[in-house]
């Protein structure tokens, strides 16, 4: 069992007021908030070992180098990769994505080619491919989901033909909550010999992922929703992937040769690292991997089913509310409306009473047109999170949703 | 009433509340005194939008005074919008213009009003007085 | 008058030990140490304001939002640039000069259009123009230099055609020092309605900018370099460019509405910021900026001009010492070479003596096959550094060079 | 003599330095000593390229003896493999395979073969290594 009250205590801003209030802080799935040990490893390395890496001869950016690939193996152990060279740091899931809409489509997408998403995602899983999808004349394919928020596998594998070149879906839904059955969509797809990219935002932070057993050839990771810094994210790839690849960005580190006619791209991963990297962040970012790990990712994950179920009951029993996202196999998020009132309205006087929930339409807005809805409100759990907190919340909300009625 | 007569007497309202649930319960009863906007005025060219949520906004010119109707599909953006038109509307260009809405900072409700809560009403506030700047140059000329 | 001395007290990791020696930090080229007060608001963000931006309704993200957008305020006016709608946040200089790369590209370029960049360019100022001109079929042309380092404006005017789209150049080489004529180059480009874009590097940090003086289309900082954090960068964009551009990647935020069909995109600056961005980042590179106004950009350029005279004056003496570039309008850094040394050889055994200079090519490989050298040694100043290290430098490669001999 | 005498050797000339200028005078001076890689052999297939520097290396096979040549356009590096190559050429795959290399570390240039430094040293010894491996496995056949 986790011992919450101890935990909490390693995240400093949860002794926040707001308007008077304590901090209940329920949107993790937005942003997680900083271990101290996060915080302190950004401050030791611009206090001891800060210097631009690129390998240079000089001491500083030696152990510089070296923390940045040691981070690298950090996270390559984290997801059980393969190779720490299909490690690639960004400066963000979305960034990792466009990267692999980039590289991927131009070296394998031709027009009439077909991509599929499904109708679940977010922005940063839906545009990249739609802007992909405009230059090359390729065509994007959705999975549907039904009212439950269950994605819709016989379709799925309707959907996939001789044409299809990537399948992109995510490993939960940041607004559904629903965990999609990633293992069942990668066999299927790899019996046709296509690829598969995990939008894996909401993913590490809350269970123990394998890249080589869930056998995905792509997944990405937010930073800072896995309790590391801002600006940073992580894409795997397979090295069969990512070695074909014509690079994304150009600039230092990512060349081997550059004359002004001709240039030599490195090899993996520096290929796809163009410019000084965010060596503190992934420094960072590795710190809060282990610090994931040494909390234990199981307990982590168990902790949170607890409290959305808890959650999820209380709020059931309010007849003036809806949830959104009712999938048997559901993780991390619970959003839901309450009858007469805009999600704002709601959000707006949950904060006055110190509950940060977002609302709106969480970067996914084909979900909020499928229900016709303009927002949810979404209640997102991290490990510091309490029962008391869920029971308080959820007592607050009847009071609220009682004025609109 | 002059605007600040009636910025007074919704201090004064509001002075009785001493806690938020209070308050936010009269917003909600005053969205349902909002004088709405006609629905074939609800177009386009009609609406603020913010990130959360919008607000429809027609104004009139009638004897000299501006008559605003609105909409919002928030219900305490409403509310604050009905607040605004009682202050506002069926006043004169000329003190539309150079009405200082000090009310909303006494009642507490300043932070609804900042650049990044986007619910529309900064821009709603900026609209109506656009819209008094208008008609006061068209009577003027 | 800077007082140096209680300046160096605002930069912790100066009190570092490198083999037992004093740090004397000659790298600042490459990155800047940071001072305490953007180590501080980096940690002052996470402990007390972190939360995602997009605009959420609840306190702590309205005040994330309003922190970041505070922070677009100050970096317009550090630059003095018109709106801070021209200001667009990103991972690194590298990244802002993909940005446009790409967007401007695939607006604007098609197949033999021309770009010109100059001899003298960071591989950031190179590579991406290369992708570009390979995946468009246009043409890379490049303004030469000459043995001094100092570029050929008559071969400059000579390249600009009708076909000339784009020109793009280093406002100070970070291997030679060259302060370029940018005021002359742009002038001369607008003549010609060809847009400028400065890769501004090594600018911020030595000197004020002004981009509506130097009327530059775009312009580019590099957060690190400039006393920030890693993993942040600036653009500037005249409206009219930026306005007119696709976007670059697609995600949350720099979308308006997303349908699975059609995506409208946003408005400036948003529209080129997609995904979660480091919003950590841009306070801590505001406060940066802050700083050196605080000490004032005009004084730190003195300083460090006269840092550079000294080191000339001394390393000159020396005859076993070649200087690479020597125009009379020089700044920030001196490369140079010992005879019978590798510049790698040099380099390790000032490490030693804690001297950190960077050897190599500095990521300008062209600079190099130029000069027929397998890289140099480089000297490059920061605010911090005393005329006392330059003193002891440059004894130091007095005795390093004999050993050579 | 056999590796490691040769080793403990070289850590006793280095014992006299109790200054880094002096080692490095010592190693700059070594690094005339090295026996030169022929210049045809001076090939792509030959080099080990670091992000500073490059080593060239070649292996012969004689009489049970593995010769190696190597040279370097960096001096110091040049001195280093001078040192390696004194105390692993001439031996026999068999010891060269099982040579621990702990003079490395006595004589203090151990971060000269750290991963990060990249020039070409921890991939050379790796290189001389393989050579050993590949005419150990021919003699065996
Ligand atoms: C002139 C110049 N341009 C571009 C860059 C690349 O900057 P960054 O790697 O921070 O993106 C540098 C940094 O070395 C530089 O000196
Ligand atoms: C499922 C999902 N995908 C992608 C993203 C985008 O992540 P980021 O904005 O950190 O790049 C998010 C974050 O909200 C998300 O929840």
């Amino acid at each position: 069992m986790l011992d919450i009250q101890k935990l909490r205590l390693d995240f400093p801003i949860l002794q926040t007021k707001i308007h008077g209030k304590d901090l209940v802080y329920f949107d993790s799935a937005a942003t997680t908030q900083k271990p101290q040990v996060v915080i302190d490893s950004i401050v030791d390395y611009y206090t001891k070992y800060n210097s631009n890496i690129h390998r240079g001869i000089h001491s500083l950016s030696q152990l510089s180098t070296q923390l940045y690939e040691d981070a690298r193996e950090t996270v390559k152990q984290f997801i059980n990769a393969e190779h720490n060279y299909e490690i690639v740091f960004t400066k963000g899931l979305t960034e990792a994505i466009n990267l692999v809409a980039f590289s991927f489509g131009e070296t394998f997408i031709k027009p009439n080619d077909e991509i599929i998403i499904s109708a679940m995602e977010h922005h940063a899983n839906i545009v990249p491919w739609q802007m992909l999808c405009e230059r090359k004349q390729a065509i994007l394919k959705i999975i549907p989901f039904d009212n439950d928020g269950v994605l819709d596998l016989d379709i799925y594998k309707n959907l996939i033909t001789e044409k299809t070149k990537l399948v992109s879906v995510s490993y939960i839904s940041n607004v559904l909550g629903t965990k999609n059955p990633i293992p069942e969509i990668i066999k299927f797809a790899h019996l046709h010999n296509v690829p598969v990219l995990i939008d894996g935002a909401q993913s590490v932070q809350h269970e123990k992922i394998d890249v080589q057993k869930l056998d995905c050839d792509f997944f990405t990771i937010a930073g800072h929703k896995a309790y590391g810094p801002n600006g940073t994210g992580v894409l795997y790839g397979k090295e069969k992937w990512l070695d074909k690849m014509v690079p994304y960005q150009g600039g230092g580190d990512m060349i081997k040769t550059v004359t002004l006619q001709k240039t030599e791209y490195n090899t993996l991963p520096f290929k796809f690292e163009a410019g000084t990297t965010d060596y503190v962040g992934a420094h960072a970012l590795a710190t809060a991997f282990k610090y994931i790990e040494s909390i234990g990712a199981e307990l982590i994950g168990n902790h949170e089913k607890q409290l959305l179920s808890l959650a999820t009951e209380k709020l059931s029993k309010n007849e003036a509310v809806t949830i959104y996202g009712n999938a048997p196999q559901k993780s991390c998020v619970l959003s839901f409306l309450v009858k007469g009132a805009h999600p704002a309205d709601v959000g707006m006087i949950l904060d006055k009473q110190g509950f940060a929930l977002r609302t709106g339409t969480h970067c996914a807005e084909p979900i909020m047109q499928y229900y016709n809805i303009p927002g949810t409100i979404r209640m997102s759990f991290g490990m510091y999170n309490t029962t008391d907190e869920v029971l308080a919340c959820c007592e607050m909300i009847d009071r609220i949703s009682k004025m609109f009625q | 009433m002059e605007i600040n007569e009636i910025q007074d007497q919704i201090i004064e309202d509001f002075s009785v509340f001493d806690d938020w649930m209070d308050k936010y319960q009269y917003i909600i009863d005053l969205s349902k005194e909002l004088k709405i906007i006609k629905s074939e005025e609800k177009v386009e060219q009609n609406v603020i939008k913010g990130c959360q949520s919008q607000v429809w906004l027609s104004a009139e010119y009638t004897n000299g005074k501006i008559i605003y109707t609105a909409d919002s599909d928030a219900i305490i953006t409403k509310g604050i919008i009905s607040l605004l038109i009682k202050v506002l509307s069926n006043q004169s260009p000329e003190s539309i213009k150079n009405a200082d809405l000090y009310f909303i900072e006494a009642i507490g409700l300043k932070e609804n009003l900042s650049p990044t809560r986007s619910n529309g009403l900064l821009a709603m506030i900026k609209q109506m007085k656009l819209y008094a700047i208008a008609f006061d140059h068209k009577e003027n000329r």
